[in-house]
């Protein structure tokens, strides 16, 4: 009937109060980032950084706040499963928008 | 279990089952038994597709003379638009999953309800909501935007009362996610004892199919016309090129659902099919694991192919070839399950009862519905076919022919397990038989209307294309009545016909091992699987003429 | 015409030959898979039917060499099908060069369609046979789509885009047109005809109408100076912006480095969002006209800088990329 | 279906109660992703079609504010995962407390967004009702940036309904929590709403750039 480990795992506090300075760092980061003009160096490097930060910061959230790091096989299937199709819309959306203009 | 033959050699109704549970109306509006709530679903879903089957009877009436006597172009418009979006919102999409998939899923694993009988209870008031809104829609001014809505005509230039319509048809949305939710869990963490995955019915499997494309659809369209509605309403700018929105973002956003949605009404009839197929022939399916695999790929190779309802809008021609070339990677799978369906049959011990006629005619409507996609995704093709009267005819054969052909198959094949009784079989036949001439007559003529230049959604035509129309609404009167006879004996039989026992046919699955109709608990007790599906050979409980079974009298009456 | 009852339209443009030997190839595949499997199924019926209440079928489970052959032919005769739908397609989707240019506009719930010499028409539209046609689509209002069954071709009409489409009529005669695309109340009557003539009888047809004060690139010529494009755009390439001689369908540098080629849309993008593509050396000062020109208005300063394709262009300050020059 | 304690009938055991129940909630937050998704996708074609109006649109809302409510909301993320941890070690106190504590952070955060709400009404930024994005602006910047608002509302609107319905469960939890519901044994509730919390932080933490910090500089 289960296919999974269906145990608690309990993720200790010193750990979410790691996790939640590195929030706030990224947070901090993040500002300073965007307010630096990046696109000199890159066109585009502004929107590539906030968005590293904000994906990565997300990636913190799931991964320990949701216990995402600890569940099973399944869950993170379901994880996997909600960016990929997420991905699915936008690139595949995006790839009509990108190639109009090509020859 | 209850139910034993009496002494004449027939059955009785078991004392107890869910229909007789609990009495009041109280105890069905408060219901949070699956098999009840199917039966609500049953229940709502005929009536919008009598609604839906009104619109469609005054369209092809209209459409006998090229000038259209019946009815003005607007009130045409309407017509149409409304039968789309009763037909496809609340008919199609939860007819099957909602009312055969509510009921047997859980009966299919052993399980005593759904995960969250409370939500599936939710659903059904969500939907009942949804289907007001719409309803309201449909009596205050109509909806004259095509059940595609695209933009800018919906979200500006309509005159109709756009808006309820697609605040409906959100709300509705949470219904089917929600029970693509329920069945995702249930099938996960339900299933009894001994139901490994590769034990589980196709049936099953093409539920869960289903229910992944109700999870990662449903969402998107709901929130598209959640913006379109908002566009309209506070003359907002999404969509709208005047304001600086892109009317093709609403197209790609639209179909990234309504591509899918097209397999949520066709998956689930699939595994009516994968169910009737090896029952009537008594032998295993041909490729079980085949069958089971293309449920999944179609579910997610359905979500790669949305833009091959964009060619000519002048998306870029790198996405068309992509799209295209996706389109009929997703071909391949239905191919698969027709070819493993055909070869089931070999060898069998096949009978002609009803449930297998329709069955049979799905297979060959499917068959039609499916191979004149591969024109539709073809790009040079579907230049002269887009739009035309050959797309129309396309997809009534995938949603009649294949959808609503599974439906009532499926309804025949399990309503002696839904009321404990039997149907008259002569005169289901007989409409079974109605049904398919009554289907091709009214739909064949339109490929070739389609061909010829006919667009789609024209209030009159020009007289060359006349005599193809003539033959589409005669057939459309057969083909009323294909639908009304069923209807009727049904309702009849659930008083009058004939008490079926628990396993009439018989067949393999965990829902005839109980009684019929069920107890409101599914199962005495927890049952255990310790067979394969569809394995006639190794039952002996069934009583046929199994090798080393003890000889016994045939359980299932006296054909 | 045909007989009674036609199963094909005319083939009166140069794609209907090859659309319709494609809709015969895949008719042929899919008839003969039908009645394959149609065939099998109603002999298995038959064949195998029940005979004793209690019999049951022989246990076959599946057949691996069956799956496979199954998964690959239809797969290998589905990408015939890919490819021969994507050759026509391409062939569609670029136009050859040497067109005439129609300009049609699509408004709830009408045709204006107007020919290179500024001729207007309504709901009708008139072709020398023989020649290659491009038509240049706008819409006013909601989406239609310009649909012509015998020659084979539609195209959505897409408001805020510029749509081509283009075909060869061959055969002279009068050719249905259709809205196709759902466009509200009277979408049906949203059709008319394409006449095709000889092309002595169409130079008659135009001479016959007098409309040069319509002629499209006059007219454009007019808004260029009326809305000060021309203080900017200076021929020689002197001016704050880019000279427009010869930039139709030539190569431009943008400034983020790629290349583009300037086509309708390039043009008509570049006067209504002016900021989106800038030309390589040069500022995002030309202020957007989005809202103060009317579509035909676009089409008709679009026709102007066409007419200056063969202008000469400066050594600097041109927009266009010089042959041989980089 | 009868209730045995905290056993639905439907189950066998409280293990698969709490597997079917995790499972439910991860795949309703994967709804959620593509719910949000569509917007994102309107969002980002449009940014990609009208960077410069965008970016100056962009540059009209306070940072100050939305950078304190990043923090804001990060924050009470941590107070709702130790509360889900005070029930897992059975410190049933602390749950409630924590569970306060998240309520009033996300509190503070709705208000903070009524703040920046308020202040773009009171610049005619809300598009529907009396729109001017600028004096002078041309009509198409005025559209463009209206389009850029109509994203902002609708996405941050969408968000806050989420927070709205996070903290009516929240109320729940607390009201339930009080009566020591909560234990090493029994606590799914607050599992799930916590999933739910983080899932809106986490929608947030990509809002807060794509509106507030894209074209700063």
């Amino acid at each position: 009937m289960s296919d999974t480990e269906s145990e608690h795992h309990i993720v200790s506090p010193k750990v979410y109060l790691t996790i939640f300075a590195a929030l706030m760092v990224c947070t901090f980061l993040t500002v300073k980032a965007a307010e630096v003009d990046l696109n000199a160096y890159f066109n585009g490097l502004n929107i590539i950084v906030a968005l590293v930060i904000a994906t990565f910061k997300a990636s913190l959230v799931v991964l320990f706040f949701m216990h995402g790091k600890y569940s099973p096989k399944r869950t993170k299937l379901v994880i996997v499963c909600s960016v990929f199709w997420l991905a699915i819309m936008l690139f595949m959306t995006m790839s009509d928008y990108v190639t109009r203009p090509w020859k | 279990m209850s139910t034993t033959p009496n002494s004449a050699g027939g059955y009785q109704l078991p004392r107890e089952h869910y229909l007789n549970a609990t009495y009041g109306i109280r105890s069905w509006l408060l219901t949070t038994d699956h098999k009840r709530i199917a039966l609500l679903y049953l229940i709502s879903v005929t009536f919008f597709f009598f609604i839906g089957g009104t619109f469609a009877s005054m369209i092809r009436i209209h459409l006998l003379t090229p000038n259209g006597y019946l009815v003005t172009p607007e009130t045409y418009n309407k017509l149409f638009t409304m039968h789309g979006v009763a037909m496809i919102f609340f008919f199609l999409i939860p007819s099957i999953p909602a009312v055969l998939g509510n009921f047997l899923i859980p009966l299919m694993i052993g399980a005593k309800d759904l995960a969250f009988p409370k939500i599936n209870l939710l659903s059904w008031y969500i939907y009942l909501v949804g289907g007001c809104f719409v309803l309201y829609s449909f009596a205050t001014g109509g909806l004259d935007t095509g059940w595609t809505f695209y933009t800018p005509l919906s979200s500006v230039y309509s005159n109709s009362a756009v808006t309820p319509a697609v605040l409906g048809i959100f709300i509705n949305g949470f219904s089917s996610i929600l029970t693509g939710l329920n069945f995702i869990v249930t099938i996960h963490t339900m299933r009894a004892p001994g139901m490994t995955w590769f034990r589980l019915p196709l049936f099953v499997w093409a539920h869960y199919a289903t229910s992944i494309i109700f999870i990662l659809g449903t969402p998107v369209i709901a929130i598209t016309l959640l913006l379109a509605g908002l566009e309209r309403m506070l003359h907002l700018g999404f969509f709208n090129p005047v304001l600086g929105g892109d009317p093709i973002l609403f197209q790609h956003l639209f179909w990234f659902y309504s591509h899918p949605a097209v397999y949520i009404m066709i998956l689930p009839a699939m595994g009516v099919i994968s169910e009737i197929i090896p029952t009537f022939a008594r032998k295993p399916i041909f490729g079980y694991s085949f069958i089971a695999g293309s449920s999944i790929a179609i579910a997610v190779i359905g979500f790669f192919v949305w833009a091959h309802h964009m060619f000519l809008t002048g998306e870029s021609a790198y996405a068309a070839l992509t799209f295209s070339l996706l389109s009929y990677l997703v071909a391949i799978p239905s191919a698969v399950k027709t070819f493993n369906w055909t070869s089931t049959l070999y060898k069998g011990s096949i009978s002609w009862e009803t449930p297998m006629l329709y069955g049979l005619g799905f297979i060959g409507l499917f068959l039609i519905g499916g191979l004149t996609g591969l024109f539709l995704a073809c790009l040079g093709l579907d230049i002269h076919l887009h739009d035309t009267y050959f797309v129309i005819a396309h997809f009534h054969y995938i949603m009649v022919g294949g959808a609503v052909m599974g439906y009532v198959g499926g309804l025949h094949f399990w309503w002696p397990k839904i009321t404990g009784r039997l149907y008259p079989e002569g005169l289901a036949k007989t409409a079974a038989v109605t049904l398919f001439i009554g289907f091709n007559l009214t739909f064949f003529p339109q490929f070739i209307l389609g061909y010829l230049g006919m667009p789609r959604r024209y209030h009159s035509y020009p007289p060359e294309f006349q005599v193809f129309n003539v033959m589409s609404t005669a057939g459309a009167s057969i083909l009323a009545l294909g639908y009304l006879l069923p209807m009727i004996y049904l309702t009849w039989s659930m008083r009058y016909g004939k008490i079926a026992g628990p396993n009439p046919w018989p067949a393999t699955g965990l829902e005839w091992k109980t009684d019929s109709p069920p107890l409101t608990e599914n199962f005495d007790v927890t049952p255990e699987v310790n067979w394969e599906p569809y394995d006639f050979d190794n039952r002996h409980d069934l009583g046929l003429d199994v090798k080393g079974a003890p000889s016994l009298a045939p359980a299932h009456g006296d054909d | 015409m045909q007989s009674q009852l036609p199963l094909y339209p005319e083939q009166a443009s140069n794609f209907a030959p090859s659309v319709d030997a494609l809709m015969v190839y895949i008719t042929a595949i899919c008839l003969f898979f039908a009645v394959a499997v149609t065939i099998a199924v109603v002999y298995f019926f038959f064949k195998y039917k029940r005979k004793t209440p209690g019999e049951i079928g022989v246990p076959i489970h599946g057949d691996m060499r069956l799956e496979t052959v199954w998964l690959v032919v239809p797969l290998l005769l589905a990408l015939t099908m890919f490819a021969g739908g994507a050759v026509i397609y391409v062939d569609y989707r670029r136009p050859p060069l040497d067109t005439l240019d129609i300009y049609v506009i699509g408004k709830q719930w009408m045709w204006k369609l107007q020919q290179p010499t500024g001729l207007r028409e309504i709901n009708e539209l008139h072709v020398p046979v023989g020649r290659n046609v491009k038509l240049i689509m706008a819409s006013e209002d909601v989406i239609h789509d310009f649909s012509i069954p015998d020659f084979r071709v539609k195209m959505d009409v897409v408001p805020g885009h510029y749509n081509t489409m283009w075909f060869r009529p061959t055969k002279t005669g009068r050719y249905h047109f259709f809205c196709s695309q759902y466009c509200g109340t009277n979408h049906a009557l949203m059709g008319g005809w394409v006449t095709v003539m000889e092309p002595s009888d169409y130079s008659a047809w135009l001479s016959g109408s007098s409309a040069a004060d319509a002629n499209p690139v006059v007219a454009g010529g007019k808004l260029f100076v009326e809305k000060a494009c021309s203080t900017c755009h200076l021929p020689d390439g002197k001016g704050r912006a880019p000279s427009l001689n010869g930039v139709y369908q030539g190569h431009v540098q943008l400034a983020d480095g790629s290349t583009i080629t300037a086509d309708d849309a390039y043009l008509r993008e570049s006067i209504l969002a002016p900021n989106a593509k800038i030309v390589a050396g040069f500022q995002p000062l030309m202020p957007t006209f989005q809202g103060q020109l009317t579509e035909e208005d676009i089409l008709a300063l679009t026709a102007y800088i066409k007419s200056l394709q063969s202008q000469p262009v400066p050594a600097t300050g041109a927009g266009v990329v010089q042959a041989g020059k980089k | 279906m009868h209730r045995t304690g905290e056993l639905y009938g439907q189950f066998e055991n409280l293990d698969q109660q709490r597997e079917s129940a995790s499972l439910g909630m991860w795949v309703f937050l994967v709804t959620e992703v593509l719910f949000f998704g569509g917007m994102f996708m309107t969002y980002t074609l449009n940014r990609s079609q009208y960077p410069e109006v965008f970016g100056e649109a962009s540059r009209s809302i306070n940072l100050g504010l939305g950078a304190l409510n990043t923090v804001v909301l990060i924050t009470s993320s941590l107070t709702m995962a130790m509360s889900v941890w005070a029930a897992q070690v059975g410190k049933k106190q602390l749950v409630t407390i924590f569970l306060i504590l998240t309520l009033i952070l996300g509190t503070v955060f709705l208000g903070v967004k009524g703040i920046e709400y308020h202040d773009k009404f009171v610049e005619h930024h809300v598009p529907g009702l009396n729109f001017s994005f600028e004096p002078g602006a041309s009509v198409a910047t005025n559209a463009h940036a209206q389009l850029f608002f109509s994203l902002y509302f609708a996405m941050t609107g969408l968000h806050a309904l989420h927070m709205i319905i996070g903290a009516g469960l929240l109320i729940w939890l607390i009201k339930e929590s009080f009566r020591g519901r909560f234990n090493q044994e029994y606590s799914t509730p607050v599992d799930l709403v916590g999933l739910y919390w983080h899932f809106v932080d986490i929608v947030w933490i990509f809002l807060f750039p794509l509106l507030y910090l894209i074209d700063r500089h």
